[in-house]
């Protein structure tokens, strides 16, 4: 069988999770390996979620945000922004290979995106396959 | 017999898979063919042709080769449909299979035997230049693209001349491409022939990196903007006018002869200008030259009449009454103009042919910049 | 230890269709601390609802999850639900199962597995959700209106009928905005000045409202219920309070400045009242245009005012206000067409702009009512109208303007009624949905109007025709026969876009709100909550939200005075729950909350050390959550630990 | 019993020793050397002055599984790990070391309770001492002849080893080390000069000076008590200290231990691991209320655990001078430097 | 004299200064360790306390990290090389400090001397920089034409790396960890206490040591100092077991650099970086 990724998804309330409602709406089809939680803001993720999901065995992580200028609390993204850049750099000097965690910005009205960002990204993990180095091993 | 159609939704598919989808976003509004020239000399209706894509009736072909990729409609398309991808879709769909009207069968053909539209020999391709000029090769710095056009069509290769002329006097490190160089495909992409088109790119791209060319002059605006959208980024690529209004600012070149009250109008040509957003550079260029007056003409620069000649248009005969350069000529000499400049030997071709047939030649003559500019350098 | 029950919704065959419904139940049953699962057709019915219920009291749940639709759809109605059988709203999960699965993919085993992965994310959550309870704050019980428009007089209005107080500011010298422009309106074609300056009389005469002209809103602080509103008074250098309106001064100046009202048709004075009906019935001076502070002298307005109410020293004044709700009725500009130069607006002197030819129309216009071209006296024959002329274009405004077809329709009506000329509509689509649009329609087109289906493409004055010498012509496809046309018109009137307000991103930066992609106020939900904003508290009427006609925007002005009322009918008011706290023991003081708050509700006690979060203000997006380092930022109902939890039980299968 | 194998032979030796089970010796760190389970021979080094670590791990491991259990539906399921130590040897413990396990037994075992994790791999284990090099000075930090360690004390080892100039000479401490010398084929038995030479080279050991104060490990205690209400002097000893852990988790006699149960998805372990008196959460109660807040709060309980309420309750002091406290702060602070201060005062 | 002689003689001529007349309460500076290359830090608060007041190269310690822990309006004198006084920037830019509660003693100072191994530790697992940033005394000559490299060239290594093998060494570096916390505690930045590791709820990381929680806790800890480290490199120098944790540190100080335009601690207008967010911010970041 395929390797079927798990990916974590965190996705605001006003943008992301609205368009990925959308996709929905619209009857977009994408599959389905993101598992999506529910924040108000992108701003609210702390890195150490990101850190902790690749912990728990996520293959990819997908974080969703409002387009800058367009967050719902004015400027939290605008933060999110610096933060998850850092984040980003983190995972990758660490040694995480950098496609396996994404930000993306889409709209309540970008369902397409959402379809989209969503399959490039599955795609994108599936390549690497399964996700090792911080994955908690029971022994 | 019943004459209720109905849709044929596998051939919209196909001309959408042939590249042409965006023709979805098309809302019938008809600014295309409000803004198309030939509108109101033709019955070339491009929103209609998009509407017999959305659904793939009958009447294509009567369409398909009416349009010569002139940007205009793209420009104005309130919904930024790619309308000249979906002719080259068309095109590509319906003449793929050879179905091409009789004119453009020579010139496909000529492109697939000897690299050039023109059934030239290709070996005799540099024969203008009479071993005047150095070849390119690894160490110089600007590969001088010749467009097929100004190797072998008699008229322009005068413009092929007179460019190397200049280069020559500049003191720039340049050279021309060997004879293996090979049409840049423009012309018959638009066509629709890709197959054709991918096998002359990979001959050019061949020779560029045989040579190790990074930066590229053409004289052809079609060349200019299929290397720059078509060919990949590895290349700086620029037109001959932007050079030699850089030259004249910089004052490697300066023209010296006073024409003496010469009045010159300009036309863009739509891959310069449209297509390559290059407007200034040949304006700069014109003012640049002593006794010249530039007057303009009404349709110019982002509105600017196209010639007819893209699109394959150039190979192609048409009616006296249907030429938009029969109309050009017109506007051109109604500005008093007894020069009408220009920058593609498409534009010159077309043009010069209706100077010709318009029996104007006393009055007004058809000139490259190149050409201008160089004959202000001789004084 | 936790009760939990999960809840598993059909909706119809939505979910069904793809997601085995009853094998998820099934699974819900095997995972610890659920007591009970069960499936059902419509968790939304009334039966469905009572199924919760009744499983709420006979196994004793403290923790409800609905996998059902979006949470966004309908946990509002299942936190209704799970409070009526007495647990507290918050102990609620909802699973979004339809949306985010069985519509997206149409494999059941993947849309099964998905989930069964989301359903134990849930359960992770739920076990640690908490209770919370809603606070309650003083209410201040005034309104302020922003925008003298058709719906900001509206909202300020029906607002001041049930005896509240409202403050309406306005930035020009007088309310009535563009409405006060138009002649007629449609489709009643009725008089806009007959119905629209008895509304202005009215705000004049209401005791209720504090009318205030010629102010801009400079900062705004506090939050629902009690806003802190500053608001710049610009200086009029004519004393209101001493000014009767006799407008002595208006008739001696010499300053001339362009009249915004006749859309630069005419010149105005220097020191002026917009239009004769304006209210207040009181000038004020441009200062750009008069004479005395152009150049040093002149005062004459000064020398005629018996009142001795001109005063040139005045600066602008500041005054803070204190509200409960404020409504923003800001309006639209017109776009600007001139850098559309294929309808040659600006250089061909026949071309014309909506805005400008209902001046012509106005018999209080500057040509007194009479359709003339700009040399004032010849009458147009023929006229074009050219419908989206920057509406539902890429290259400039993408959306619908949504009125133009309509007053294109008025426009074709007047002219005929006022000129006899035969008169083009030049259009895309012609869209008539209103009570008694269509039937506008059917009557200009039997008025024989002549309807072109095809967007205009240019204007010239340049024709070979020598008929056509003289004449404007327009090129444009009649998509109907496939053929190229050319009109030739003495006028052309041109239909630009409604576009936001120039300012409209400060004024969103102001009050917290944001817009949408093209620059207008975005509403909380486009279809729930279309006049509430995500400010609690700020409302939006009219044209600012996007392109409104004046029915629309007087029932959104009613509408958001309601949802106003709302607010401050009340003495005290519910705040949202899910909100931050502050874990002062584990707070190492080092302000990141305070410096990333968007709303300024963490402060820092200097005496504790400690910061402390004002949730009155607080918005719970968790900003200050994920910039604490100490972890010492409670986010209620998204605490740390809840979302961990959450992601553990998403990635376990 | 004396045995010996020349130097060149220590590969063999480890090798044998590994067949017998779990061997830990010295291995050389990119920066430090420390006891680790041998997997390749050729590891083991013996030129080295003394662990980063103390070899107090093979006993009482940072971190011990003690139950495992699983979430289920109805109950939690759970099962005990159970003892099951190897039968292991520790080679190259320093005296001060080994005298630590002597200490810490006390604790595990003498307290009238038998912690049953240290006992089990206590038992299990032989020591196979290692005297310090006489010709190698002491270093500073070190003080343990202040607690009337030698350098070559064979107190706290089953097996005492000494290094000749070409041989590594072991003589048999306890049964349990006999037992082993006995069973190493690869040694030699030692010769009556190999005696003679062990025993000139053991006491050359007293002839390593570590810094060195006359104490009492009553009269220290009793002091401490009269000392503990000196605020003044506790926080100007202690003014540099972080409160960090590294002393405590260095110290080869510290033996405090925190219990947690920690879970994945449903599956989970109770573990128990060192923890420190140093850390701010140490004494942390659940009301919130602290009873140690302050830095030298914490430090003083250290000091007071070890040199006082340990003699009082064990009747000895808890500490060997080995200096690895001292060698490992951050900041140097020394505790020798502190009892001396406040014995002097 | 040599250089360092003269930097100790003239902190105790300030230092007795200082306290003598009552300009400040406390004088954070080096005293006498158990031996010469084991200095302690030491906070003078008498003038007979000034005697036993010492620097040499071995003087590494960044005192800033002691400064939060004293009440607002104590006045302090604080002894800085280059890192600690943009450590002492950085927490007047986070309001841990107040600059009118300070004199600071700067010292212009290279060739400092890691402790343990006698290596120079300029350029390797420092900011190498000669000066401070900001001080109110100078306490050497100022040091001009020092040139030791960028700070960041010892990364070239690991950045060269692919990322498996980045990976396996930090694994092999974490797995080192034996969790004593001395590097957040001797970090002047990591002034919080609780730290998140030590919160119940969530618990971010095992409570014991095992290599998942070293992971989550030096990972996140590298967070938290992003913005804010001023790569004075005494948490590695801290770490008993060694582990480079300078390198991360500063690879993230060059991260930050290059996307926020802002180094920390340089100057005490800034705003932290990581709470804050600037017009030139752009998606390139998240690439």
């Amino acid at each position: 069988m395929d390797f079927e990724p798990k990916i974590l998804g965190i996705a605001c309330n006003w943008c992301t999770y609205t368009g990925a409602d959308l996709a929905g709406t619209t009857r977009l089809k994408y599959p389905q390996n993101v598992r999506t939680v529910r924040v108000m803001c992108s701003s609210r993720i702390n890195p150490s979620f990101i850190i902790r999901a690749f912990q728990l065995g996520a293959d990819g992580v997908l974080v969703g945000g409002c387009h800058p200028g367009d967050c719902h609390y004015g400027t939290g993204n605008l933060y999110a922004r610096r933060k998850l850049a850092v984040t980003k750099k983190i995972l990758e000097f660490a040694g995480m290979e950098p496609k396996r965690f994404r930000v993306e910005w889409i709209s309540a009205s970008e369902g397409k995106k959402y379809a989209e960002v969503v399959e490039e990204f599955t795609n994108d993990v599936k390549a690497l396959g399964p996700q090792t180095k911080f994955k908690i091993r029971k022994d | 017999m019943s004459t209720a159609v109905t849709p044929y939704l596998e051939m919209s598919q196909a001309i959408a898979d042939a590249g042409g989808e965006a023709f979805r976003k098309c809302y019938q509004c008809g600014t295309c063919t409000g803004t198309c020239p030939w509108s109101p000399i033709t019955h070339f209706n491009i929103r209609k042709l998009m509407r017999l894509s959305q659904l793939g009736f009958d009447g294509i072909e009567d369409l398909m080769w009416g349009c010569s990729t002139c940007k205009f409609c793209v420009d104005r398309c309130p919904r930024g449909v790619e309308i000249i991808d979906l002719v080259r879709s068309v095109r590509s769909v319906y003449a793929g299979g050879g179905l091409l009207p009789p004119p453009l069968r020579a010139f496909v053909g000529s492109l697939t035997a000897r690299g050039n539209p023109w059934t030239g020999d290709a070996p005799k391709r540099n024969d203008w230049a009479q071993d005047k000029y150095p070849l390119f090769a690894e160490g110089k710095e600007y590969l001088y693209w010749t467009c097929c056009t100004v190797c072998y069509d008699p008229r322009n290769v005068l413009v092929a001349k007179a460019t190397a002329e200049i280069l020559e006097k500049s003191g720039l490190s340049w050279g021309l491409p060997g004879t293996d160089a090979q049409c840049c495909g423009e012309s018959v992409r638009k066509v629709g022939d890709l197959d054709l088109f991918e096998k002359l790119k990979n001959n050019n791209l061949g020779i560029f990196s045989a040579t190790g060319a990074k930066k590229i002059i053409t004289i052809s605006p079609h060349c200019l903007a299929t290397f720059k959208q078509e060919y990949g980024e590895d290349y700086e690529v620029i037109h001959f006018s932007e050079l030699l209004a850089d030259l004249i600012k910089s004052g490697k070149v300066t023209p010296t002869k006073d024409a003496g009250g010469l009045k010159v109008t300009y036309h863009d040509p739509c891959y310069l200008g449209r297509h390559s957003g290059i407007y200034d550079a040949p304006r700069e260029v014109l003012s640049a030259l002593p006794g010249v007056e530039l007057v303009e003409m009404d349709r110019i620069r982002e509105q600017s009449m196209c010639c007819g000649g893209g699109g394959g248009g150039l190979w192609v005969e048409r009616a006296k009454g249907e030429r938009l350069s029969d109309l050009r000529i017109e506007e051109a000499l109604s500005t008093g103009a007894t020069v009408l400049a220009t920058a593609c030997p498409y534009c010159i071709a077309m043009l010069e042919d209706s100077v010709r047939t318009m029996n104007a030649e006393d009055k007004i003559k058809v000139k490259d910049l190149t050409e201008l500019f160089l004959e202000s350098l001789e004084g | 230890m936790s009760r939990i029950g999960v809840f598993v919704c059909h909706c119809g065959l939505n979910i069904a269709k793809t997601v085995r419904v009853s094998e998820l139940a099934e699974f819900a049953r095997t995972l610890p601390d659920v007591v009970v699962a069960e499936d059902y057709k419509f968790m939304c019915s009334t039966p469905g609802q009572e199924l919760i219920q009744n499983d709420i009291r006979k196994h004793n749940l403290d923790r409800v999850i609905v996998a059902a639709c979006s949470p966004l759809m309908h946990e509002r109605t299942f936190r209704k639900v799970i409070e009526n059988a007495g647990l507290n709203q918050y102990l609620l999960s909802i699973v979004n199962v339809r949306e985010q699965d069985s519509w997206v993919t149409e494999d059941e085993d993947v849309a099964t597995t998905k989930a069964k992965a989301l359903i134990n994310g849930a359960v992770f959550r739920a076990r640690l959700l908490q209770p919370l309870v809603s606070r309650f704050i003083d209410v201040n019980p005034d309104v302020m209106v922003v925008g003298g428009g058709i719906a900001g007089i509206q909202a300020a209005l029906e607002l001041a009928d049930t005896g509240k107080k409202v403050y309406l500011v306005e930035r020009s010298p007088t309310i009535g905005g563009h409405m006060a422009q138009f002649d007629k309106t449609f489709p009643t074609l009725d008089c806009s000045a007959c119905i629209l300056t008895p509304k202005m009389d009215a705000v004049l005469q209401s005791s209720n409202i504090e009318l205030l002209t010629y102010c801009e809103v400079e900062e705004v602080k506090g939050f629902v219920g009690n806003f802190d509103i500053k608001i710049r008074q610009k200086a009029r250098y004519v004393d209101h309070d001493k000014c009767n309106a006799c407008l002595a001064c208006t008739e001696k100046c010499p300053g001339r400045g362009v009249s915004e009202w006749d859309e630069g048709l005419v010149k105005r004075k220097a020191i002026y009242i917009p239009f004769p009906q304006a209210v207040p019935q009181k000038p004020v001076i441009d200062r750009e245009n008069c004479t005395f502070f152009k150049k040093g002298k002149c005062r004459l307005c000064e020398k005629v005012c018996e009142q001795e109410a001109i005063d040139f020293e005045q600066k602008d004044t500041f005054r803070e206000v204190k509200v409960g709700a404020v409504i923003l009725a800001t309006g639209y500009d017109l776009m600007d067409t001139k850098p559309l130069i294929q309808y040659g607006y600006g250089k061909l002197p026949g071309v014309h702009h909506a805005l400008e030819l209902e001046r012509l129309f106005n018999s209080a216009g500057p040509t007194s009512g009479k359709v003339v071209m700009r040399d004032g006296k010849t009458e147009p024959q023929s006229i074009a109208i050219l419908h989206c002329i920057g509406s539902r274009d890429k290259n400039n405004h993408e959306y619908c303007s949504r009125v133009c077809c309509m007053y294109s329709l008025k426009f074709a009506h007047l002219l005929k009624e006022k000129t006899h000329g035969d008169v083009y509509q030049l259009y895309i689509d012609m869209r008539a949905p209103g009570k008694g649009y269509e039937e506008f329609y059917n009557r200009l087109v039997e008025e024989d109007v002549k309807f072109i289906r095809g967007k205009a493409a240019r204007v010239t004055d340049k024709t070979d025709n020598p008929d056509h010498a003289g004449k404007l012509i327009v090129e444009v496809e009649d998509t109907l026969t496939s053929q190229f046309v050319t009109i030739p018109v003495d006028m052309v009137v041109l239909s630009p876009a409604m576009k936001p307000r120039q300012d409209a991103k400060d004024m969103a930066r102001l009050f917290n709100l944001s817009t949408d992609k093209y620059g207008f106020f975005m509403e909380r939900h486009p279809k729930l909550a279309p006049l509430s904003t995500m400010t609690d508290g700020v409302f939006i009427a009219g044209a600012c939200q996007s392109p409104k006609d004046i029915p629309d925007s007087v029932s959104q002005g009613t509408g958001a005075a309601a949802e106003a009322l709302t607010i401050v009918v009340k003495d005290k008011m519910e705040l949202e729950a899910a909100t931050a706290i502050v874990n002062s023991a584990a707070c190492c003081g080092c302000q990141n909350c305070v410096r990333v708050c968007p709303y300024g509700a963490p402060m820092f006690n200097y005496e504790k050390n400690v910061s402390e979060i004002n949730e009155a203000l607080c918005k719970g997006c968790g900003l200050c959550a994920a910039s604490c380092p100490a972890s010492a930022i409670i986010t209620r109902h998204f605490t740390n630990d809840q979302v961990m939890a959450e992601m553990e039980g998403l990635m376990e299968f | 019993m004396l045995k010996k194998i020349a130097l060149e032979k220590l590969g063999d030796l480890v090798s044998a020793l590994m067949e017998k089970g779990p061997l830990y010796a010295p291995v050389k760190g990119e920066k430090a050397v420390d006891f680790q389970e041998i997997t390749n021979p050729a590891d083991v080094i013996l030129d080295f002055y003394n662990t980063a670590m103390s070899p107090k791990f093979a006993f009482f491991p940072q971190s011990e599984d003690l139950i495992r259990y699983r979430l289920g539906k109805e109950a939690t399921e759970s099962e005990a790990v159970s003892l099951d130590a190897k039968p292991s040897v520790i080679l190259g413990v320093r005296p001060c070391d080994a005298k630590s396990f002597e200490i810490m037994d006390r604790h595990f075992l003498g307290a009238g309770i038998i912690d049953p994790y240290w006992n089990d791999k206590r038992e299990k284990t032989t020591i196979i001492g290692y005297a310090f090099d006489p010709s190698t000075a002491a270093d500073p930090a070190d003080f343990y002849n202040t607690l009337g360690i030698s350098a070559s004390d064979t107190a706290g080892s089953d097996i005492f080893m000494i290094r000749t100039d070409k041989h590594l000479l072991f003589k048999g401490i306890t049964e349990k080390g006999d037992r082993l010398l006995k069973e190493l084929s690869v040694l030699e038995a030692g010769s009556k000069t190999d005696e003679k030479t062990f025993e000139d080279k053991a006491k050359k050991g007293g002839e390593v000076k570590t810094r060195f104060m006359e104490i009492q490990d009553k009269a220290v205690a009793g002091k401490l008590v009269q000392v503990f209400n000196n605020k003044e002097f506790w926080e100007k000893a202690t003014a540099a200290c972080i409160s960090c852990g590294a002393c405590t988790f260095v110290c080869p006699t510290c033996y405090c231990f925190d219990i947690s149960d920690e879970t994945l998805f449903r599956d989970g372990v109770r573990k128990r691991f060192w923890d420190a008196c140093m850390f701010t959460d140490f004494t942390l109660e659940a009301s919130g209320h602290n009873p140690r807040p302050r830095i030298f709060q914490r430090y003083r309980q250290k000091v007071c655990h070890k040199y006082s309420y340990h003699v009082d309750k064990y009747g000895c002091i808890s500490c060997v001078g080995c200096g690895r406290c001292t060698r490992s702060c951050p900041v140097n602070i020394d505790i020798y430097s502190i009892i001396e201060s406040a014995s002097k005062l | 004299m040599t250089a360092m002689k003269k930097i100790e003689e003239n902190l105790r001529k300030e230092a007795k200064r200082l306290l003598e007349g009552g300009e400040v309460s406390v004088v954070l500076a080096y005293g006498r360790g158990y031996d010469e290359n084991h200095p302690m830090p030491f906070a003078a608060r008498t003038v007979e306390d000034v005697d036993s007041l010492v620097f040499n190269e071995y003087c590494t310690f960044n005192l800033a990290r002691y400064l939060p822990k004293y009440p607002p309006k104590t006045k302090i004198a604080v002894a800085v090389k280059a890192a600690d006084s943009r450590a002492v920037v950085q927490l007047i830019q986070e309001e841990k400090v107040r600059r009118e509660d300070l004199v600071i003693l700067g010292i212009p100072v290279t060739g400092m001397k890691d402790q343990k191994t006698g290596e120079v530790i300029d350029n390797k697992t420092t900011c190498n920089m000669a000066n401070p940033v900001l001080y109110d005394i100078l306490l050497g000559d100022e040091i001009h034409g020092f040139k030791g490299g960028s700070p960041y060239d010892v990364l070239a290594e690991l950045e060269g790396m692919d990322h498996d093998a980045r990976m396996a060494f930090w694994k092999k570096e974490f797995e080192k960890c034996i969790r004593c916390f001395a590097c957040r505690k001797a970090c002047p930045m990591c002034y919080c206490d609780p730290c998140f590791m030590d919160a119940s709820r969530p618990r971010w990381a095992d409570k014991s040591p095992t290599p998942d929680g070293h992971l989550m806790y030096h990972l996140t800890r590298f967070y938290h100092l992003a913005g804010r480290c001023i790569d004075c490199g005494e948490c590695s120098r801290a770490c008993p077991v060694d582990i480079p944790l300078y390198l991360f540190h500063k690879k993230l100080a060059k991260e930050c650099e290059d996307m926020f335009q802002q180094a920390a601690g340089m100057k005490i207008e800034d705003k932290p970086a990581m709470v804050n967010y600037g017009n030139q911010d752009s998606d390139e970041m998240l690439k």
